[in-house]
């Protein structure tokens, strides 16, 4: 009988620095290919054994079918383990786990914001190139993408490189303060939102990052004229099992592992102001 | 309806061991009543109930989940599952045996777990009806009937024996191997008991204690309470209550470097430790208000939310009778209950 | 012919100004003690916390050994006596709750004294193996 | 994670020939994070290093294991190696295998694997390292010299030559120490005095040197570059300042039975003294124990008659305090007891006489003017009789006398010899000895001008017994090479008794936290390549202290020892160990537990703010490390229950990983 | 002496001397009772409790509670006050918040010594001379009190209050003959089999709940070393039982010279463990190495593990076994 508390032992086949603290792993089963499917904004368990484990989001869109990837920041010993780690190296991986965007359901056909800071790029990273390799299904993307400082932006090469060049793609990205070598706008994300003047008809925005950034989008968003039941965000808290059974992330009656970690804002409201 | 004369229990013990381990209350070392292996000689606890629950059975302590081998850059998932051999669980109380059906909410809805399934499938249990509950008792607040519980086989001790119901398929299996021991009987006798032990569960000083306005749907209304900062003051945040708990399941995932590969291993937590919900980046209960809140809220409400108003505690009196400083759902509940009528 | 002879485990504590150097000691006078003692090296035989010796047992040590500087001559003047005090309390212990004492020792060996370093290790081994595997601090999981 | 790179050393057949190298490095190349591991001839060689360096550039390498002799060897090398590359000195980790494995162990299969084993465990001690920066703390420009012999003033001097500030703290009223009691010197038989009192002239004139005579060191505190120290000065109930050493108060003192202890007691001085004519001091002391004015309130002559009116018999001893940036251990010895060695009859009759008191009744300034009499009967002796090694070279179980070799007593016994027979050529010497031991320049030729010039009987073999009778000494000895027993009626007997480090030594030792050995004297932090620094930071040690000496060797290892001392003073700034505690402040419950068991008083408490529940704060009392202070003992981590303490370099992760790497 | 403590409180709660009382709260049956903290009369009056089944040490509290707003009065029983001693030796209690009044003690009841004579469905309990009227729905039952009295009671060692701003009641003494050690003596006297099957047997029930840790004056740790992860030896459950006795044998060496054998761990002990056996071992063994020593007694006292003397015995040396 399969088991979703035992992982699958997976292989690190690339491993790509993003920012000082941030490495993309691409994982694929020994044998070639991915370990599981998974859809847009779904996480997985990575572990190495005797280390520790971490719930992950998986950053790779769906639609690519050779492979697995996953950011992550530099921030406890699992993370500092896989910084340190060399290409070749098995890690273990379970999942996919939680509820994922609605890609299918209440995103298709829609306009998207795509608002995020920092790291919380890499969930989205799955939906945004769901979006390109179905871009036919949406409407008009806008990507509001800021950060540190330009090195802390991640994805920076395929953003530039691919995303600004997909059709009806707009993406906008500041730094936190200004520095040598970046003409582009500088600022924080939630001021930046209502810089844009963004429209809210048939859009959804999808929005994760810190959560002083979420916390300061969310009325911006609002002021843009976008309701709670338009805005999703997906949620990080101390999961364990992943599949609710553990007890320890719930929010309320809800548990981030299973009923999230996406949710539409409205939903949150429904929650205890545990977080 | 079979009974069973008192005289042949130890004979009937013996069949039933015959064909699967037979666990029972027998009194330890310090007097108290815990599930033992039964073996030749060895004698059931007249006690009302066991110390710890039942639950040990189906969801133990701790139990290995898989192994690792790590070997250069190499990792080998190791399964390590095995089927679980049968097994009876004989005089689980009206209580415990409700738990299991909590249990079941939270480990057989999907995804299943599948350790759990495995010894779930391979017990037997049979409940033995209350002849003398305490004043801890309240399992008739969750309209559970300790008169006549669930099981596979439920059984009432008689005056010179015990009368015996099968309720399932497993049940009527079990006692069909026991036959011989067996003569059939009404139900008269056990009517009879039943109405003795009703009375007395009518006196008992929580027998008023209700579920009303208590459940689903109370998350808003309870949350934010005053009471929460009394309540919750002198607890110590051990997990005794957790742990004698029939219905508690939250667990833990532990990796152990055995010297020669890792062992994952699970074990029960209390969300009353401070470091249940600790991660890297801050814990968001870090104060023992939020975490003793978090415990009474999710058998009170936030359980019933997600399980058809089925409330997560089956009144066994367990943590009233340990709790180190006196602290138990039945305050929480008169004292969420109070405040609301004061409002 | 016995082929399998019992090989105990030991753990040697040494502190590194008296003891590690009396096993430096013995090493350079070539005084031979049975390979099962390991040593590992503390600053002071102070620095031995009980959590270590019980760890060792854990893993499979069947034997455990502290071995520091005379006392009056700590290094750090006074980290010996305390190892001595924090010991003799610990030790009792361990006999209190049935573990064999001779599992666990505390030596005062000089940097001068590689001759006394040698034959305590080989005495210590002696006695452990005569004790057998140690089955009361074990812990299974350990086990190969 | 760390990279690690492990590196195992032949020692040329040193490890290679018990130890198979090849097989330990592959073993230890599949351990997790080992990168790579490779042996070699001699790691601790130019060449080894240059490997080690290039290994850690190619393989980024971010941690070592060295798989060689002890640490206490070449630690330090390889860690100097590895800094070069960029990679932090404690990330670098040797394991034992020649001391504890090749050199013990003769089975090959045996001691590979303990090899690899004490390689697992160095490794996974290595996983757990963290880079560790060492701290910096100033220096007190000035030395502290403990002892005023010669070994005391020739640091003291060849210190203050360098620029430096240095203070002698001497417990008698004189510097000088055993030298001045000396005759002749051996091999050159040049004058003692002679030699030494212009050198202690010189310290007293030299502005860089304070003399604190009769003073005693009554606590250290402190840590290299930064020691405090307290010294008593003992109250000499003369003002230092006002005193000429006119010596008028000594020769009028009517307490006259006072036993002089610079002739070794042989002969009386008085109450108040100059020890000898050529003190430095100076100055005149009154003993108190003797003085009839100190004790009973009335005399006061010694105060009448001095012109200065330096007498107080008022003064009292004053503690001062001065820093220090090193302290120099030079506290000499003295001939232990003879009062023991019963045997001999030391304590039966006035002739049987120590070698140091010989000297006295040789000395010209001694009590019989340097004329060789009889202590009992002030005649000339005709029959001498040395007797060598008394308490020298003795068994372990002997709790008399010493195990050592006392090195100096041959040669003094052959120039006491020598110089009797020039003097008094009717004189017969016999000396009965063990081993005559005659290393050094011009040594042996000196023994055998006593031998075959002067005609000295030396007889291999041993005295049994001495007994008076009829004023005359009957020596009982055996002649080992005649194998015979003798029978020697002598006028005098010679004891040349073992030397002991001074009596002081044991409890300045734990005052300055020193090692010593079992016979008391000081270790050095290594026996050949640190041989005047104890293993103590900041105290070095110069003379007898260390181990039995003669001038010569006192003299150069005091200048050794002064050009120590100079390399810490010359620094602005000391770099600290930085394997010291450090308390997790969060985990801290500022309970004292740690601050009790700190012998260096290195842990103080503060009270600080700390984040609580729900964005409250909460003001708790935590303890922290002063890492100059703090010498790593790390008694402080067991005595902590939460194990906020922790001592880097040697973390609790750290040992209990090298436990489970051991018993795996 | 429940109204006369009562009576002080208010009294000193209305005068301002301090703003909060700890005390002990009623609970729903004569036994379960809880300490609470008081801030008005009203709340003395509704729930104030001071009976022989008011075991619980407060001192503990005081760790949090005496870190807060204004001054806090906090009841102490005899053996309370020692381990009140302790913490303010440990710097773990700010003694100017706190206003103690000593309150006497002569012994606290067990429920479960009721019980384990068969009494079930206690409703109610009269407590009055010596003896206890107990009420159940099974009708009443009269015991003597001494009969119900806690194990640990049994053997006190002083009813003497080591500290306190206010004495209700008569003042005490220490019980220099308490038969304390008699277990520790018993035990000892077995052989190490004997001693190793007895051990066994008791902590392979440890089910780990921390229990007693939690309620430990001793155990104040910020965070226990087998909470955290980074200590290298955290441990959840007993998983083994090797992690019980590590477990059991480290908390007692943690406490070993700080514990004041107050007797909450094997109270609150749910699985019945006689921990104490273990704190008392290190209490008695530090007794006979090193000389009398009660913890808390003299909060200026030198802790036995935070000193040594050079003629101290060896370790391994000696001992009775």
């Amino acid at each position: 009988m399969n088991e979703t508390l035992i992982p699958y032992a997976g292989v690190v086949t690339e491993i790509t620095g993003q920012t000082p603290d941030v490495k993309t792993f691409r994982v694929e089963a020994p044998e070639g290919g991915k370990l599981f499917e998974h859809l847009p904004g779904q996480c997985a368990m990575l572990s190495v054994p005797g280390i520790s484990e971490a719930m992950i989001s998986i950053t790779s869109s769906p639609t690519n079918r050779d492979f697995m990837e996953f950011s992550v920041k530099k921030c406890g010993c699992l993370t500092d383990w896989l910084h340190a780690m060399d290409e070749g190296q098995m890690i273990t991986v379970r999942g996919p786990y939680g509820r994922h965007f609605p890609v299918e359901e209440e995103l298709k056909g829609k306009n998207l914001v795509f608002v995020a800071g920092g790291i919380g790029l890499a969930p989205l990273r799955s939906v945004i190139n769901y979006v390109r390799d179905n871009r036919a299904n949406y409407g008009r993307v806008d990507i509001i993408y800021g950060s540190r400082s330009k090195e802390d932006l991640v994805y920076y090469n395929e953003i530039v490189s691919e995303w600004t060049n997909t059709p009806d793609f707009h993406v906008h990205l500041t730094i936190d303060r200004e520095q040598e070598g970046w003409d582009g706008h500088v600022g924080f994300v939630p001021n930046y939102i209502s810089e844009l003047e963004l429209s809210a008809v048939n859009a959804c925005a999808l929005v994760c990052g810190p959560p002083i950034m979420i916390k300061f989008s969310l009325p911006n968003l609002l002021q843009a004229g976008f309701d709670k039941t338009q805005i999703f965000t997906t949620m990080e808290l101390r999961m364990k099992c992943g599949i609710g059974k553990c007890g320890r992330c719930n929010i309320g009656n809800k548990y981030v592992c299973k009923d999230g970690p996406v949710f539409r804002f409205d939903q949150l409201d429904e929650l205890p102001d545990e977080y | 309806m079979k009974k069973l004369q008192k005289t042949q229990l130890q004979p009937f013990f013996a069949a039933l061991a015959a064909n699967a381990s037979l666990y029972l209350p027998v009194d330890n070392e310090v007097g108290k009543a815990e599930f033992k292996k039964w073996q030749d000689g060895v004698q059931m606890s007249t006690a009302l109930n066991t110390l710890r629950s039942a639950k040990d059975f189906f969801f133990p302590q701790t139990e290995n989940l898989m192994e690792f081998k790590m070997e250069g850059k190499r990792i080998d998932v190791i399964d390590t599952r095995e089927e679980c051999e049968d097994f009876v669980l004989f005089g689980v109380r009206a209580c415990d045996a409700a738990s299991f059906a909590i249990l079941d909410r939270v480990y057989l809805v999907d995804p299943v777990d599948t350790y759990y399934k495995n010894r779930r499938e391979h017990g037997t249990v049979v409940t033995l009806a209350c002849g003398r509950p305490a004043e801890t008792c309240f399992c008739g607040t969750f309209g559970i009937d300790a008169t006549d519980p669930a099981g596979d086989v439920t059984a009432w001790e008689l005056a010179d024996g015990y009368a015996l119901r099968a309720n399932t398929e497993k049940g009527e299996a079990l006692l069909a191997s026991v036959a011989a021991l067996l003569t059939d009987t009404d139900t008269a006798e056990v009517e009879a008991e039943q109405a003795r032990v009703r009375a007395i569960l009518a006196r008992l000083p929580l027998s008023g204690l209700t579920t009303e306005g208590l459940g689903e749907g109370m998350t808003k209304e309870f949350f934010a309470r005053p009471e929460w900062a009394a309540l919750s003051e002198a607890c110590l945040g051990c997990g005794t209550c957790t742990f004698v708990c029939p219905t508690c399941q939250c667990y833990d995932i532990r990796d152990f470097d055995t010297g020669h590969g890792i062992q994952r291993f699970r074990c029960w937590d209390s969300c009353m430790y401070s470091d249940f919900t600790k991660m890297a980046h801050g814990n968001p209960r870090t104060s023992q208000l939020e975490r003793f809140r978090q415990r009474f809220m999710h058998k009170l409400v936030y359980f019933p939310d997600n399980n058809d108003g089925i409330f997560g505690c089956v009144g066994c009196g367990r943590c009233l009778a340990r709790c180190p400083i006196s602290m138990n759902i039945v305050k929480v509940m008169k004292a969420l209950k109070k405040g609301g009528a004061e409002q | 012919m016995q082929v399998n002879e019992y090989k105990p485990k030991i753990v040697a504590f040494c502190c590194n100004w008296c003891s590690y150097a009396g096993a430096d000691g013995a090493g350079s006078a070539r005084l031979a003690y049975p390979a099962e003692v390991k040593i590992i090296r503390v600053p002071c035989s102070c620095r031995v916390n009980p959590m270590f010796i019980l760890r060792a047992f854990q893993r499979g040590a069947d034997g455990v050994i502290i071995a520091g500087c005379h006392p009056g001559d700590c290094h750090y003047t006074s980290g010996n006596y305390f190892t001595r005090r924090r010991m003799a309390l610990l030790f009792s212990m361990l006999d209190y709750l049935g573990i064999e004492r001779e599992r666990t020792r505390v030596e005062w060996i000089s940097a001068a004294e590689g001759a006394k370093f040698s034959k305590t290790m080989s005495e210590f081994a002696a006695t452990v193996a005569s004790l057998g595997e140690n089955k009361r601090l074990e812990d299974l999981r350990c086990k190969q | 994670m760390q990279r690690i790179g492990v590196f195992v050393c032949h020692c040329g057949t040193n490890i290679a020939g018990t130890v198979d190298v090849v097989a330990v490095a592959k073993a230890l190349g599949q351990e997790p994070g080992v990168v790579f591991s490779t042996e070699y001839q001699y790691m601790c060689s130019e060449s080894g290093q240059q490997l080690m360096r290039a290994a850690i550039r190619e393989h980024k390498l971010t941690g070592v294991v060295v798989c060689s002799c002890s640490p206490r060897m070449h630690e330090a090398t390889f860690r100097k190696a590895a800094a070069l590359e960029g990679v932090n000195p404690y990330m670098v980790e040797i394991a034992n295998i020649r001391e504890h494995v090749s050199w013990i162990h003769k089975d090959m299969a045996e001691a590979t694997e303990k090899a690899v084993i004490l390689g697992r465990a160095a490794i996974a001690k290595v996983h757990l390292n963290a880079p560790l920066q060492a701290g910096e703390s100033p220096v007190t420009k000035r030395a502290l010299v403990i002892g005023g012999g010669i070994a005391g003033i020739q640091t003291a001097l060849d210190i203050a030559e360098a620029g430096f500030e240095v203070d002698i703290v001497e417990k008698s009223p004189t510097i000088g120490g055993k030298m001045a009691q000396l005759d002749k010197t051996f091999p050159t038989l040049d004058c003692a005095a002679c030699i030494l009192t212009p050198k202690m002239v010189d310290a007293a004139q030299n502005e860089k040197i304070n003399i604190f005579a009769y003073s005693e060191l009554e606590s250290v505190k402190g840590y290299i570059g930064n020691f405090k120290a307290q010294i008593r000065r003992k109250a000499r109930f003369v003002d230092e300042t006002k005193c000429t050493g006119c010596g008028i108060c000594t020769e009028k003192c009517p307490q006259k039975k006072v036993p002089n202890e610079f002739n070794m007691g042989l002969d009386n001085r008085r109450a108040i003294y100059i020890p000898f004519a050529q003190a430095v001091p100076k100055v005149a002391t009154i003993d108190a124990n003797y003085c009839t004015m100190m004790k009973t309130g009335k005399c006061g002559i010694c105060s009448k008659v001095c012109g200065t009116g330096a007498i107080d018999y008022t003064q009292k001893d004053t503690v001062i305090e001065r820093e220090y940036g090193a302290i120099v251990v030079a506290t000499g010895f003295n001939p232990i007891d003879a009062k023991v060695y019963n045997e001999y009859g030391y304590m039966d009759s006035p002739d049987v006489v120590t070698s140091l008191e010989l000297e006295r009744l040789m000395n010209a300034a001694g009590p019989t003017n340097g004329t060789l009499l009889r202590p009992s009967d002030k005649t000339h002796p005709h029959t001498i009789v040395f007797v060598q090694c008394v308490g020298s070279r003795c068994d372990e179980t002997d709790e008399r006398g010493k195990p050592y070799c006392s090195k100096i007593c041959c040669m003094y016994t052959a120039k006491h010899a020598m110089l009797i027979r020039e003097k008094y050529p009717d004189t017969d010497v016999y000396v009965f000895y063990i081993d005559v031991r005659t290393p050094g320049k011009n040594f042996d030729e000196f023994y055998r001008r006593a031998v075959e010039q002067y005609g000295v009987h030396y007889i291999k073999g041993q005295v049994g017994k001495v007994v008076e009778q009829n004023g005359k000494l009957h020596v009982q000895a055996s002649d080992l090479l005649a194998n015979e027993q003798l029978h020697i009626d002598a006028d005098l007997v010679v004891l040349a008794t073992a030397i002991e480090p001074d009596k002081t030594a044991r409890s300045l030792g734990t005052m300055l936290t020193a090692s010593m050995d079992t016979n008391d004297f000081f270790t050095e932090a290594h026996p050949k390549l640190r041989p005047v620094e104890s293993p103590t930071a900041g105290i070095f040690l110069s003379g007898v202290c260390q181990g039995p000496k003669d001038i010569p060797e006192t003299v150069s290892q005091a200048s050794a020892c002064a050009a120590k001392v100079i390399g810490v003073l010359a620094k602005d700034k000391l770099t600290c160990n930085p394997c010291v505690a450090h308390s997790d402040e969060l985990l801290c419950n500022g309970c004292s537990s740690c601050e009790k068991v700190c012998p260096y008083g290195a842990i103080s408490y503060s009270d600080k703010e700390f984040r609580g529940p729900n964005r409250t704060t909460l003001i708790r009392r935590v303890a922290s490390v002063n890492p100059a202070v703090c010498q790593g003992c790390g008694a402080c981590t067991v005595a902590c229950p939460s194990g906020a303490m922790d001592l880097k370099g040697f973390s609790n992760k750290q040992i209990m990983a090298e436990v489970d790497a051991i018993c795996k | 002496m429940q109204a006369m403590m009562e009576k002080r409180a208010k009294e000193l709660l209305a005068d301002g001397t301090v703003n909060r009382v700890l005390g002990w709260s009623a609970g729903e049956f004569p036994y379960d009772i809880t300490p609470a903290v008081f801030e008005t009369a009203k709340e003395l009056e509704d729930a104030f409790v001071y009976n022989d089944f008011c075991a619980a040490n407060l001192s503990k509290y005081l760790v949090k509670e005496s870190r807060k707003e204004g001054k806090i009065l906090v009841f102490l029983k005899p053996c309370d006050t020692y381990s009140f001693n302790q913490l303010l030796a440990e710097h773990r209690i700010l003694r100017e918040n706190i206003y103690v009044i000593g309150v006497p003690c002569y012994g606290k009841a067990d429920v479960e010594k009721l019980k384990a004579m068969g009494i079930e469905g206690i409703t109610g309990i009269v407590m009055q001379n010596g003896t206890y009227t107990v009420e159940t729905v099974y009708g009443d039952q009269t015991v003597k009190a001494a009969d119900a009295m806690a194990e640990r009671c049994l053997s006190c060692k002083s009813k003497k209050h080591v500290v306190y701003d206010e004495l209700l009641g008569d003042e005490g003494e220490v019980d220099a003959d308490c038969n304390r050690f008699d277990m520790v003596e018993k035990l000892e006297a077995m052989t190490p089999d004997e001693r190793f099957a007895f051990w066994r047997g008791e902590l392979s029930r440890c089910i780990r709940c921390n229990a007693c840790r939690n309620v430990c004056p001793a155990c104040t740790c910020e965070q226990c070393v087998f909470d955290n992860p980074n200590s290298g030896v955290s441990q959840k459950a007993a998983v083994t039982s090797f992690e019980e006795n590590l477990f059991h044998i480290i908390r007692a060496f943690h406490v070993a010279g700080r514990c004041t054998d107050c007797g909450e761990c094997s109270r609150v002990c749910p699985q019945h463990i006689p921990l104490h056996l273990l704190n008392r071992k290190f209490i008695k063994d530090i007794n006979e190495f090193y000389g009398d020593y009660q913890a808390g007694a003299d909060p200026e006292a030198k802790p036995p593990l935070g000193t040594y003397d050079k003629a101290d015995r060896e370790a391994g040396e000696g001992g009775r076994h």
